[in-house]
């Protein structure tokens, strides 16, 4: 089984879907002939022609409604955004429509689609290519949000995406894009799409985090091994909706929190994993809940950009601090 | 008559288009030029006479729920009757409408229960979970956002080679919207199966058509998408009804998409939410009423002798005693239980929301 | 000094904004000779003429844009969406461009803009009338979000917004418009904008709300004085930036915190608010930090409305309870 | 040529259209038709030239700078010099330039330093701090965007009364944009002084015209709106230096927006990131250098005498001169303080994020 990076690991996803179902239709800008600006539909159009993996204009408002109106037909659309900066002008489609035609219509519409995104900043790229929030989307009822970060959880949450009956927002790790590379079986099996991932198990901290983050949060989990602090590492994977549970049992279990974000701190989703213990584990926490994120301010440009995406020092120091609070 | 402009320092023309306009009953109910062959079926021109006059009755009684606190607010179709029943008329079954939320007239002749529509417009969702056709669009209320689903639905047909049209409908104030030029342009590059209807009832509220847009017709919008469009007087149900047979035809043939701007006129207020008057002279919407749909079919009928006082009335009589029925089986209908509001969030509940509904329901405490 | 409705004290501020400064317009839907489909703007076009308050066409987005474009050349635009369910078309330029303006020119172009819009259900009104996603708005780094919740602070926090250098959207409680009255003093005084208000002051827990559903809360202080519980009610009126200070001094004397919005609840703002208590405050807590919301689903039309608004009892509820708990 | 659609059925036209073509150098260097008063003044000529060839020697270096890591994505110009650098032609120090991503051209000609711009694609905002007029746009890169905002600019033109124009600059793609379609709509409503101004390079990337639209030409776009537009041999640089003249001399006279869609050929790949030979075949790029916008110019010149071999040579010395300095200056400059990302997010930092500004600038720990 030859590793695969985390694109090429939803290229096969996307390649899967498409054969097992021919109501699958990929559409985008560039992600015909060109397979997209990150090759992630590459080879695609090829093997299933330029009428289901079609290049739309350029319009991303028109993407996001031209699912919509497939899904009602009962084709499953999965729409390409192709930076996660442009993927506002999909806001009125995904509030207004994809999220609520199921309830509108008391289930006579429904809305299968996925829409993916390359999420986060770090690859040295224009102004408005480093967004991450997810938070925004987090917050829409009826809509799906998932983030893997890994090749087989981009795969496997891929497949579930497409499959699942409801909207998706689909949101890849534009850093973990090529970095991340590992085995992943194309057996078209697909993970749960509320369930979060506890990587790594430890006593004495939990850290939460979702998407490329993981790479720093892991980083920092050794570190802190090292200093003989054991932590605990989550990776949320579904944001909407997510899995309460799990990072309630593990803070219950280690007293101690630190949510780990890309995304600007004030009203990102860490705030809302904080509200979910602050409200359910008070009795358990034995330091304050702490959070270590982007700033809140714009996301620089690329001189800047890595003083912005939190560091492994910033989160070692954090868990560092919340061990030793008393 | 738009002027051509920019014919200055003798420069080559390398593109010409030209805006048609469709008219058969002029407003006195004669004749202005040879009526298509289907206009010749008396049956037909009787049943759209006969779903604009329920229509119109229908909205009267609406008003009158809604002013006594039994209906939400409400949009009535006063003046522009023809635009809506005309277009439905030329649909199939298998067709797909997506409605503005002043297309009742569209709705009811597609099979949609009156008081389907007094359920929505009452606050309650099932009223999208109508008897009509089972792919139809749930009224659109934020304004022309239903345009890029029509041509999503369009390119469904056109993937599946199924003879279907998508038909989206909306006013002129939508035409100032980017989603619906998005949806457009698109449907000109595929030349897909849809058609698009622009009501220009010459109001977005108490906004006038020319601070809307600098453009002499809304039809000439098409060019910008590629395809044809097409001005036709929106009060003549004839010129509505052959206007759309000649576009879901063509649609359906794979020529490609078809734009009508039909045009009328708003006799009413916005919706009952609206005092028209702050914005517009009595005198104006008076002069306008000289062009009203259903009296000028009516004096057609009439100069026929296709009509007598007599089915008038007995029209009139029919329309009053279904919708006082169905106004009844409307104001029966119990809310739906507080909790239900879950029901169609997602195909399958998340847990995360489950306890919510639990709490909702009142059995427990999330 | 007679009384108004907050909706006139909102027509009084915009009135006073444009006699005092010409360079503030008054754009939107309906905005002119009509005044507003809430009267917002009734007789500022007779009294300031029709290019200082100009009838757009039917697009948001549009009017979103123009307000970047006209700050970018001095003057002070106040546009109007209807509703806050036709705000999102306008989310591609809030932040995108209006938060980022002054940021990406290193301060040479700015966008003094306020962008107003109804917030809130419960008036009856058709799908899409009842948004409540302040949320979304607040995580925008670079922009303000401002709701007042009395005629008194929707004049001086109007006026405030409209004199601010860097953009605003302004959200306007839909059901007080007309059910708010109070007296005002049309003098020209603005209020800060990152200043939480205590309406009520109280020693055994804290309630914080926002916009309408301040109404509710006070109530629930009301009902819950009468069971001998004492309420602090804190009205946030600024969203972002928000007075974290006064939320924490308040539950540092109280020891106990009850967030109310009517928003859904995953991601709403009140996890911030819960957030930064768990950060802040951990050891002064005496009972988990508690959030009454509207429900995580599509605010229901009107005949189930009020079932998603939280009610009194809720709140009171939820006060009693973490007064309760030990 | 577009033919004219739907005159079936004898229908009356009530609206005519024509869009007209400008270009007069032709792509032997040769001329098309007698050219405007402005072309025979030859220093004005040269100017666009050698503003021509500075730009596409600065393209180069800023490819091999992002080659060897020194610069970030960049988009080249190569083969559509002629359209930014003739539209700033026309442009006054007072009027609003609203550019995308590849208007460099037009930016340089408005005074901003080339190591402004490399600056702004190093990755570092003090780029848009630039030294061309106060009031001009940053690049957009939200394709489409800054259509709106150009609308809002010549608003408040009109609004004061000044005689300035606001001059919006996008691509091909950008046309299909609802936002660009919003733009224009208003714009025709108030006849505001703007022009929009549509680089047709026949790609968005991958995406070949043909995909983007249906339309036959992107002129015709502007009747949706209420306003002229024409195509332009975006080749030319005559042609387009008049084409702007003409219209921000009539939108400065209030006669309204104009629209200018320049023809041209993207010979290069989209940006550093991209590879056209993925979509696109070497024998479809070797045809339209042909049409090279520099080299027929330099062929006008070199057959009226104008210019030798030895100019050539100069020019070339004299922009890798500045160009080296340029770059030598930018790459000189040091970045930011990390903690200066909070200096101009609001103009007061509101002490909210006071503490995170803090722990940035490493003296503190927020
Ligand atoms: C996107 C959006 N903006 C604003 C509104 C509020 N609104 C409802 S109807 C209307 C005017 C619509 O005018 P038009 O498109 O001409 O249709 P008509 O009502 O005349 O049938 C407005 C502004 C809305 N529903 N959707
Ligand atoms: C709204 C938006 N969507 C997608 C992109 C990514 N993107 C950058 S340039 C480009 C193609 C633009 O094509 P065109 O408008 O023809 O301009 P050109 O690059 O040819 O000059 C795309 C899709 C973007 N920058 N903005
Ligand atoms: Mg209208
Ligand atoms: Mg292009």
């Amino acid at each position: 089984m030859p590793e695969v990076t985390l694109v090429e690991a939803i290229n096969l996803a996307l390649g899967r879907a498409m054969e097992d179902d021919e109501s699958v239709v990929v559409l985008g800008e560039d992600v015909g002939v060109d397979g997209g600006v990150f090759r992630a539909t590459a080879g695609l159009q090829k093997r299933f022609g330029s009428e289901r993996v079609l290049d739309t204009p350029l319009a991303e408002l028109l993407i996001s409604g031209l699912c919509v109106g497939m899904a009602a037909q009962g084709l499953r659309p999965v729409g390409e955004i192709q930076f996660m900066g442009f993927l506002y002008p999909c806001f009125d489609q995904l509030v207004n429509h994809a999220s609520r035609m199921r309830n509108r219509t008391q289930g006579r519409l429904t809305c299968s689609m996925v829409l993916r995104t390359p999420h986060g900043a770090g690859i040295r790229a224009p102004e408005h290519h480093s967004e991450s929030t997810e938070a925004m989307l987090a917050h829409i009822p009826g809509l799906r949000v998932v983030m893997p970060s890994s090749p087989e959880r981009a795969y496997r949450l891929l497949l579930a995406a497409i499959r699942d009956p409801d909207p998706v927002v689909f949101l890849e790790p534009t850093r973990m894009y090529r970095a991340a590379k590992a085995e992943v079986e194309d057996n078209g099996e697909a993970l749960p799409l509320d369930h979060a991932f506890v990587l790594r198990e430890g006593r004495d901290v939990t850290l939460v985090s979702w998407g490329a983050m993981l790479k720093e949060t892991i980083a920092a989990a050794d570190e802190l091994s090292a200093e003989g602090i054991d932590a605990e590492v989550i990776d949320l994977a579904t944001l909407k909706p997510y899995d309460e549970a799990t990072v309630v049992s593990s803070v219950q279990k280690t007293g101690r929190c630190v949510i780990v974000h890309e995304a600007a701190r004030t009203g990102g989703f860490g705030a809302e994993i904080a509200a979910i213990i602050a409200e359910r584990s008070l009795s358990s926490l034995l330091a304050p809940v702490t959070r270590v994120t982007g700033y809140d301010t714009v996301v620089p440009m690329a001189r800047l950009e890595q003083h912005y995406i939190p560091s492994v020092a910033r989160i070692v120091t954090a868990a560092r601090k919340a061990c030793q609070f008393s | 008559m738009a002027s051509q402009r920019m014919a200055d320092e003798g420069l080559p023309v390398i593109a010409r288009f030209e805006v048609h306009r469709r008219n058969y009953l002029k407003s006195d109910g004669s004749i202005a030029r040879p009526v298509p062959a289907f206009a010749s079926d008396a049956n037909l021109l009787l049943s759209l006479y006969r779903a604009m006059v329920l229509l119109r009755h229908f909205d009267r009684k609406a008003v009158a729920l809604q002013h006594t606190g039994r209906l939400g607010t409400y949009a009535v179709s006063l003046g522009q009757e023809a635009v809506s029943v005309g277009i439905a008329s030329a649909m199939r079954e298998e067709d797909v409408l997506l409605p503005s939320y002043r297309d009742n007239g569209a709705l009811l002749w597609r099979g949609v229960k009156l008081e389907e529509i007094l359920l929505f417009w009452g606050g309650d969702e099932r009223g999208n979970q109508f008897s009509g056709p089972v792919h139809d669009f749930p009224f659109c209320v934020p304004v022309g956002s239903q345009a890029p689903h029509a041509a999503g639905v369009a390119y469904a047909f056109k993937l599946r080679r199924e003879p279907r049209v998508a038909v989206c409908m909306f006013g002129d104030g939508a035409t100032s919207k980017g989603d619906v030029y998005e949806a457009m342009n698109f449907a000109g590059v595929h030349k897909l199966p849809v058609v698009f209807v622009a009501t220009n009832n010459q109001w977005a509220i108490s906004v006038p058509l020319r601070l809307q847009t600098g453009s002499e017709t809304l039809a000439q919008k098409a060019i910008a998408a590629g395809f044809t469009g097409e001005q036709v007087d929106g009060n003549d149900v004839v010129a509505m009804s052959a206007a759309a047979e000649a576009a879901v035809a063509a649609a359906r043939d794979g020529k490609g998409p078809r734009f009508i701007e039909a045009v009328t006129y708003r006799l009413g207020d916005h919706t009952t939410s609206d005092d028209a008057s702050r914005y517009r002279s009595a005198d104006e919407v008076q002069m306008h009423w000289k062009e009203d749909p259903i009296g000028r079919l009516r004096t057609f009928f009439v100069d026929k002798r296709m009509w007598s006082k007599a089915d008038e009335e007995q029209l009139a009589a029919d329309c009053h005693e279904r919708i006082e029925a169905a106004t009844e089986r409307y104001l029966a209908m119990a809310p739906r239980q507080p909790e239900t509001m879950f029901d169609h969030l997602y195909a399958d509940l998340p847990e995360a929301y489950a306890a919510q509904r639990h709490e909702l329901a009142g059995e427990g405490d999330a």
